[in-house]
């Protein structure tokens, strides 16, 4: 087991290194000139000259790659050009709207995508399976950001439910706070929970048709148990890969739900980063998101080794 | 250890049977003719402005009624099934042409250097928040159809390499492959001649699954203004012009959204009944 | 007392019929064998008493077990007869166990479901169980898991939930078939001493008339879904009234009649000279020094031209590490191979394409070993890749007709799919492929254990047939020594790497020298009537 | 459309708890009625007025954080703020301002000369990051006469001078809190900087000891909503108490329709053209300008991109300015015309450049403008550019045919006598006009300058003169004291309150 995860630790922090290099060489070769962006329209050009060197900007290329790489070591993000105030502070404003968005999401889709896989996969090709089927075919041709203006035109100002977008932020209790992030997780849910829940009834349908199951049930467990003991934590296995590869997508998909329901979350921060070419808050803000799917992606790792003996001694 | 041999039926009863096929394929296909139609012919001229009679919800003249610039909405939306369709056409075309390659020279050269350095920049591009890069390559080179093919695609590799390696791995072990290397075969012969036929079926699946994903993938750059731009009409952008409008005009808002669930949902449909006509044929039926 | 007693059973899947008009016996504490060939219908006749039927199926008749009237009986109290009353093993030990749970919980599972006894309770008895089958708990403790044990130890681990609970009828299913033949023979052992000490009643279904004949107190002979021939196995053996019955005991005990074997002591097809193989063991940890496994330990032997040699001995003993370093499919680490005395390959070096030629090779698995998508004509003119001049269609059409008819095909065969060819005509097409360049040896893995013995008797004298016409010489690899000895001249004998001992086919299996040999002939279930007559009067 | 079907029953269990919470949220909102929200598009990158020149700052603290030495008043008018008075030298080049007495900075220390000679310094200093730096160019010295005196001695008689010292970028700062105003404000205002949740809202309190009349609120919210959608929905919801300037102009008729909400039309100062690259050919001819100009259809952009607010110009200047001369008529909306002056140029199957920035005045406008430019035979390439790129690629590199933008600028005809302006037009006679408007002081001289430097720049058809940009506001039906119109770039809360 130790050495399965060692090995996928080297892997996993090797990605990471050249992910960085990827981003940092990416948001480089953006066009636009922060410096002018901040002094506006009719600024003279000697003003913006100077502000470049104040930022920062004329440094080399090879210099500031590691600055900012040794400052990311030590958690110190550097300073946001349009801001003025620490990245590490920006960003810490709106993980904690982000981070609780794609997890709540993430929840939400599995408590949906759970029962329905199991029913639709012990109810095989009977009506409720077509239906649960069809539901699902639904769920994931919607785009979700339509469903969000579906779900804010429907919930926030005919039924005026929820409020329409906006975050209360947590000091004003857990209550309002999840209550603003229940409709963009449900438009966040929707087509995970689908795509989660097909995944969970064919990884399902293949365990039944093995041949333990048919131990099992000549040991004298009936149907529902031969499901519960046996088919289903092997169907979870190749279930949690995808987990940890939705959590990726529900990472990119919050950052236009955030646009929709005006959450000041990190997709936004991105966004505007990258209008307002404050490349140093993009590149932190990318480079943590990748940080946190590579840091998923190795805890469904160790998940994976844990459900399956067969990985832990021998490696894969 | 009994071994029936079922017979085979005939593709075309098969395809009868499977209605989920039949009407995936027939959502596809119409709106395939709408894009190919929309070449010689449309009710109105999609970039045709009236300002004075905008917004009018369907009528008999307008079948899909009009947008906020009077402009016809079934005209628009048979142009943008042609931005639509081909955006997604070429991602997957660029998925399959450099994903399958890379998949299967992995496969050959299973568990050596080349392999886990493949696999690590799978890795990679999955980690990446997909519409992040998107909006970071159309940052960098402007937005356009163009770039937004290239975003689409750039995620597409991964898919097609990870399930041409995983197909292939399987095939490698097959004893036909060993027969053939004792003819002398090179890796990359085998590849060609024996794994890749083999798992077409494999990647015609995925490739309508990616197909529809590549269409809401472009409906979301547009949404967010960096898929096709202006004069040529596209459904995300469609979207995002409705959005304001939501409530005094939602034809505005329901048409396109409606238009690009039907179109995924007829793909995701073909390639399920895809699945179930390609597979059985193949499958050894195990006694 | 009949314990269990099957009248007029008939039985099919959506409206196809399996089974027609099925009817036997079975007494208590005897062992009743069925024996047919696939897609006789055995296994479905199994499944049919403990209703484990695919959906889909009906069936009518009546089965009675241990007096009462049991296809009344409602699903759950089924589920209380099964595993408790009847239990049943299966043919695939690798997959039959739950990857992801220990052995001691999937024994102790089946006590607790139907006992309620608590869990210590159930551990404790799954412990005495597994002791029984002889999985000592120094070995083999209840928190093990399966992937890491061996066929035979996964079997016994099946054969332990199945009698956990002294059930009156266990049903075994091709219980050895997947095994090679020593943990065969221990595996029946010890479902003879389970019979004897629990009084249980066994029903053992296979495909090999030797097992039956040797284990069996009474015999059920099946054929397409119908008994063509039942009763005591010794009256079954001796008389044989029903032809199908005769035709497959001498399937089974066929030699194919070979012209006597003149040996040319210089020209030789085949030499190999000190051969070792190794493979790399995974890494403890990630610097530790790498381990290797040497699976293949200083071979050497020779194969004159037309000469038929045996390569036999138990899985894992590096046979087939061997044959796949003959035909350079795997790098020798030390030795060399000589072809036609060339060099075809040694250590680091790989063969060169036109000495290719010289050897072709036969699978076991007919339907894993051919391009679904090509057709047959495209299929056996692969070899000719290693020609080097290129051949006129007119010439390749030439050798193709005259490859499929030596095999006793039709020409027009060329133009269809593998898919429509039964598992005897997949391995005929086999060997047209690697006839079609005239090698001069062809190695033969396993190639006829996965047919059935009326078809293997066919593929074996084609074989015997083309040897003696084209002066081919062969390298047959097989588990199966009753096979072995019925084809071979010469054979060895291989034990984890090393070549323990060789020797002319019948001296060799007249009186072994080397311990492990003796211990491979003595497990060879026997078919001959006067060995089970002598038995029968002991008794 | 509604998909209550898709929720499970879990999902309908927890939508009905949350309903009774969100009644009892919404009601509580209005029994304290000294808080407003206000809405705004755009978020201030910071809250420095001297230190950049994004308009959402001065939006933020213009007028309720920091005071300059006069201000803006509702009409556009310069009046006294921290200058009590001032008198001017006979030959106009030497201000003497008197200031306020007891004016304490935020921070508690006083306000006095040696502060405003410090900003003034700091704003004309050689390597100062204001953005406006011309405003302060005339200034040769600033002098201290005494704590509540000072003297402004400009190089030559400049008429707008008091005007250019209303401009946000001229607001009076403290030596010890001006570097990190940007995070951290501190001015002399009627209200104190109370905290920024970045990309969410800034939030300001009363300053209890303001030196002049008290103000009714007592906390004001900025909330930063950029999504229009998000913005109407956050109306409807009653999150947002006003929404000075609106981002979705097609909402406003529903808003106004409903009783909870009043919609306000103003003005603003932002004249929307569409700027030809005069130095490039074929637009360095004028003709083939004069055809493009005809070409476009002012109603129909209005009706199409802003749903009918905006007032036609046919000119660079505010309709509201008493000197405003419509000269809409000398650019009707002519094809045949267009298509006649296209011939005569020797013009066929012409295609421009058509760089957008983020706007919808902008893109809207862009879509309809090229239908239109098609009609008469311009194909148009359209490129929508972010800020950042549309100020590198045109503002800067010059690197366009056609663009759309709005100057929202006070009185900003003046950029027309800049060389090298990025429609590159430096015109001497122009020129000449604007020099000697800038020494005139005598008000009448002043209007026929202005009228002739207006006439000018139409009959050059310099740029396409679309309309401007009318302040569409929406607030509250029961909230008062909000500007109409926009003379300059602010939200000045001072007199503001609520009515019931």
């Amino acid at each position: 087991m130790l050495r399965y995860i060692s090995k996928r630790l080297v892997s996993l922090s090797a990605s990471l290194i050249v992910a960085s290099i990827l981003i940092f060489i990416v948001i480089e070769i953006i066009p636009g000139d922060p410096a002018a962006f901040m002094l506006g329209i009719n600024a003279d050009p000697d003003a913006v000259e100077a502000l470049r060197e104040q930022l920062g900007l004329n440094a080399s290329l090879a210099s500031r790659y590691f600055t900012w790489v040794t400052g990311l070591l030590q958690g110190e993000f550097g300073i946001s050009y349009t801001y003025r105030v620490p990245v590490s502070e920006l960003i810490s404003d709106r993980i904690v709207i982000s981070l609780p968005l794609t997890f709540y999401a993430l929840v939400l889709s599995t408590l949906i995508a759970f029962p329905a896989g199991i029913y639709a996969a012990s109810k095989r090709n009977s009506l409720g399976d077509v239906s649960v089927m069809g539901l699902t075919q639904l769920g994931v041709a919607i785009p979700n950001f339509w469903f969000a203006m579906l779900l804010v035109l429907v919930f926030s100002i005919n039924l005026r439910w929820f409020s329409a977008g906006g975050f209360p932020g947590w000091d004003q209790g857990f209550f309002p706070a999840m209550k603003a992030l229940t409709l963009p997780a449900i438009a966040l849910a929707l087509p995970q929970a689908s795509i989660l829940a097909r995944v969970m009834r064919s990884s399902l349908l293949d365990t039944l048709s093995e041949d333990y199951i048919r131990t099992a049930r000549a040991k004298g467990l009936n149907r529902r148990q031969a499901l519960w003991r046996h088919a289903l934590r092997n169907a979870l296995i190749p279930v949690l890969t995808i987990i940890g590869l939705q959590f990726s997508f529900l990472l990119a998909g919050g950052i236009i739900i955030e646009n929709v329901f005006y959450l000041p979350g990190l997709g936004r921060l991105v966004f505007q980063g990258i209008t307002q070419r404050d490349l140093i808050v993009v590149r932190s803000v990318v480079i943590l998101l990748v940080f946190a799917v590579i840091a998923v992606t190795f805890l469904v790792d160790i998940a994976y080794a844990i459900a399956d003996p067969r990985l832990r001694e021998g490696s894969r | 250890m009994s071994e029936q041999t079922v017979s085979h039926p005939s593709t075309l009863q098969l395809i009868l049977r499977s209605n989920g096929f039949l009407i995936g394929a027939g959502l596809t296909a119409l709106f395939v003719l709408a894009a190919l139609v929309s070449f010689i012919w449309t009710p109105y001229d999609a970039t045709q402005m009236s300002i004075a009679d905008k917004l009018k919800t369907p009528s008999a003249a307008h079948w899909l009624g009009t947008d906020h610039f009077g402009r016809d909405m079934l005209s628009m939306i048979m142009v943008g099934a042609r931005v639509s369709m081909a955006v997604a056409f070429v991602a997957v075309g660029v998925g399959i042409l450099a994903g399958v390659p890379l998949g299967l020279y992995a496969a050959s050269k299973r568990g050596g250097l080349i392999d886990e350095i493949i696999m690590r920049g799978n890795d990679l591009i999955f980690a990446f928040p997909s519409l992040l890069l998107a909006i970071m390559i159309t940052a960098v080179f402007g937005p356009g159809a163009v770039n937004a093919i290239i975003a689409i695609g750039i995620f597409n590799i991964p898919v097609f390499a990870r399930l041409s390696r995983g197909a292939a791995l399987s095939l490698w072990q097959r004893e036909y492959i060993m027969a053939a290397q004792v003819c002398g075969k090179s890796k990359a012969l085998i590849s060609l001649e024996h794994i890749l036929p083999n798992i077409t079926n494999l990647l015609i699946v995925q490739g309508t699954i990616q197909f529809s994903l590549g269409i809401l993938a472009e409906a979301g750059l547009a949404y967010v203004g960096l898929g096709a731009q202006p004069p040529l009409p596209s459904w995300g952008r469609m979207l995002n012009d409705a959005q304001t409008l939501i409530s005094i005009a939602p034809h505005l808002a329901l048409v396109p959204g409606l238009t690009i669930v039907l179109t995924v949902l007829g793909l995701n449909l073909m390639g399920d009944g895809l699945r179930d006509l390609l597979d059985p044929k193949l499958r050894r039926v195990k006694s | 007392m009949t314990l269990l007693n099957v009248q007029n059973l008939n039985l099919s899947i959506g409206n196809t019929p399996i089974l027609k008009d099925i009817s036997f016996e079975l007494e208590a504490g005897r062992i009743l064998g069925i024996v047919g060939e696939s897609g006789s219908g055995k296994s479905i006749t199994a499944l049919s008493v403990l209703q484990l039927l695919p959906n889909g199926t009906t069936w009518d008749g009546d089965i009675k077990f241990d007096g009462g009237d049991i296809n009344t009986l409602s699903e759950d109290d089924f589920c209380d007869l099964r595993g408790n009353d009847i239990s049943m093993i299966f043919q695939e030990p690798m997959t039959a166990l739950n990857p992801v749970q220990t052995i001691g919980d999937q024994v102790s599972e089946s006590i607790r479901i139907h006992t309620g006894k608590s869990r210590k309770e159930a551990d404790q008895l799954a412990r005495e169980t597994l002791n029984r089958v002889e999985l000592p708990e120094s070995e083999f403790p209840l928190s093990r898991y399966p992937h890491d044990l061996s066929g035979g130890q996964r079997q016994r681990v099946m054969i332990a939930m199945a009698i956990a609970l002294q059930p009156k009828l266990l049903i075994a299913d091709e219980p050895t078939t997947a095994l090679d033949v020593t943990t065969q023979a221990e595996i029946l052992e010890l479902l003879e001493k389970l019979v004897r000490e629990d009084g249980l009643s066994l029903m053992l279904i296979t495909h090999d008339l030797a097992v039956v004949a040797q284990m069996a107190d009474d015999v059920v002979v099946m054929k397409d879904g119908e008994i063509v021939e039942q009763g005591a196995s010794i009256d079954v053996f001796s008389k044989m009234q029903h032809p199908y019955t005769q035709q497959l005991f001498s399937a089974s005990n066929h030699v194919p009649d070979r012209a006597p074997h003149q040996q040319d002591d210089n020209d030789i097809v085949l030499s190999v000279e000190q051969v070792s193989c190794d493979y790399k063991l995974p890494k403890t940890h990630l610097f530790s020094k790498q381990q290797y496994f040497r699976a293949v330990d200083g071979v050497s032997f020779k194969i004159h031209r037309g000469e038929n040699v045996g390569l036999v001995g138990g899985s894992g003993c590096g046979k087939s590490t061997l044959s796949r370093a003959i035909l350079a499919l795997k790098s020798l680490d030390e030795g060399h191979v000589l072809i036609n005395g060339k060099t075809f390959s040694s250590s680091g070096k790989g063969p060169d394409l036109t000495q290719r030629a010289a050897t072709q090779i036969v699978f076991q698995d007919p339907y894993s070993s051919f391009n679904p998508r090509h057709k047959v004509r495209r299929l056996i003119t692969e070899p000719f890749y290693t020609k080097s001049e290129e051949l006129t269609d007119a010439q390749i059409e030439v050798a193709v007709t005259e490859a499929l008819e030596s095999v006793g095909l039709k020409a027009e065969d060329g133009d269809k799919y593998i898919h429509e060819f039964s598992g005897g005509q997949r391995q005929r097409i086999a060997i047209a492929r690697a006839l079609i360049v005239k090698p001069s040896l062809i190695v033969l893995d396993e190639a006829v254990s996965a047919l059935d013995v009326s078809i293997r008797a066919q593929v074996l004298d084609l074989l015997a047939e083309l040897s003696d016409r084209f002066n081919l010489s062969y390298l047959f690899i097989s588990h199966d020594l009753s096979v072995v000895r019925s084809i071979t001249d010469r054979v060895l004998v291989m034990e984890r790497g090393k070549i323990v001992e060789t020797g002319p086919t019948q001296d060799v299996f007249e009186n072994p020298q080397h311990a492990y040999t003796q211990s491979l002939i003595r497990a060879i279930p026997k078919l001959d009537i006067e060995e089970i007559r002598a038995k029968e009067k002991m008794t | 459309m509604n998909f209550n079907h898709l929720t499970s029953h879990k999902m309908r269990a927890l939508a009905a708890s949350c309903a009774v919470a969100a009644f009892m949220v919404s009601s509580t909102a209005h029994a304290m009625n000294t808080d407003v929200t206000i809405g705004m598009q755009l978020e201030p990158p910071n809250l420095d007025p001297t230190g950049g020149a994004a308009a959402a700052i001065d939006e933020v603290v213009y007028a309720n954080v920091f005071e300059g030495l006069t201000r803006f008043g509702p009409d556009g008018s310069v009046n006294p703020a921290l200058a009590a008075s001032w008198d001017i030298s006979e030959d106009g080049t030497v201000y003497t301002f008197k200031l306020n007495d007891g004016v304490k900075f935020h921070d508690g220390s006083d306000m006095n000369a040696d502060d405003v000679k410090f900003s003034l310094d700091r704003a004309r200093a050689e390597d100062s990051t204001n953005a406006q730096k011309a405003l302060f160019a005339g200034i040769t010295s600033v002098d201290v006469v005494d704590p509540l005196t000072v003297k402004v001695t400009l190089d030559k008689p400049n008429g707008s001078f008091l005007f250019n010292m209303a401009w946000g970028d001229a607001v009076i700062v403290a030596p010890e809190t001006a570097d990190n105003n940007a995070s951290n404000p501190v001015g002399t205002g009627p209200f104190t900087f109370k905290n920024w949740a970045k990309g969410d809202a800034v939030m300001l309190t009363r300053n209890a000891d303001y030196w002049g009349e008290a103000v009714k609120l007592e906390n004001v919210t900025f909330k930063f909503i950029s999504d229009p959608t998000a913005a109407f929905a956050a109306m409807m919801a009653e999150d947002i108490d006003a929404f000075p300037v609106f981002p979705a102009p097609e909402n406003l008729a529903q808003l106004g329709a409903d009783p909870r909400f009043e919609v306000v039309v103003g003005s603003t100062e932002g004249e929307t053209i569409l700027a030809m690259n005069n130095k490039k050919a074929p637009l360095d001819n004028i003709k083939v300008r004069q055809a493009i100009t005809h070409a476009i259809d002012r109603q129909a952009i209005i009706d199409g991109a802003m749903f009918g607010y905006g007032t036609p110009i046919g000119t660079h200047f505010a309709p509201h300015n008493p000197d405003y001369v419509d000269l809409t008529a000398q650019s009707a909306y002519d094809p045949e015309k267009a298509k006649a002056l296209l011939q005569e140029a020797g013009v066929s199957d012409l295609t421009l450049t058509l760089k957008l920035p983020p706007p919808s005045y902008a893109r809207r406008g862009g879509e309809i403008i090229a239908a239109q430019l098609r009609e008469v035979g311009i194909d148009t390439e359209i490129s929508n550019l972010e800020w950042a790129q549309w100020l590198e690629q045109a503002f800067r590199g010059k690197d366009f045919d056609l663009t759309i933008v709005s100057h929202t600028e006070p009185f900003d005809i003046g950029i027309y006598a800049r060389d090298d302006y990025y429609f590159q037009y430096g015109d001497a006679d122009f020129k000449a006009i604007m020099d000697d408007l800038k020494g005139e002081t005598d008000p009448a001289k002043r209007s026929a300058l202005i009228a002739a430097a207006q006439q000018k720049i139409a009959d050059d058809a310099v740029n396409g003169y679309l309309f401007q940009l009318a302040r569409t506001g929406v607030a509250n039906a029961k909230l008062k004291g909000l500007w109409e119109n926009a003379p300059t770039q602010a939200n000045d809360m001072t007199g503001v309150y609520w009515s019931e």
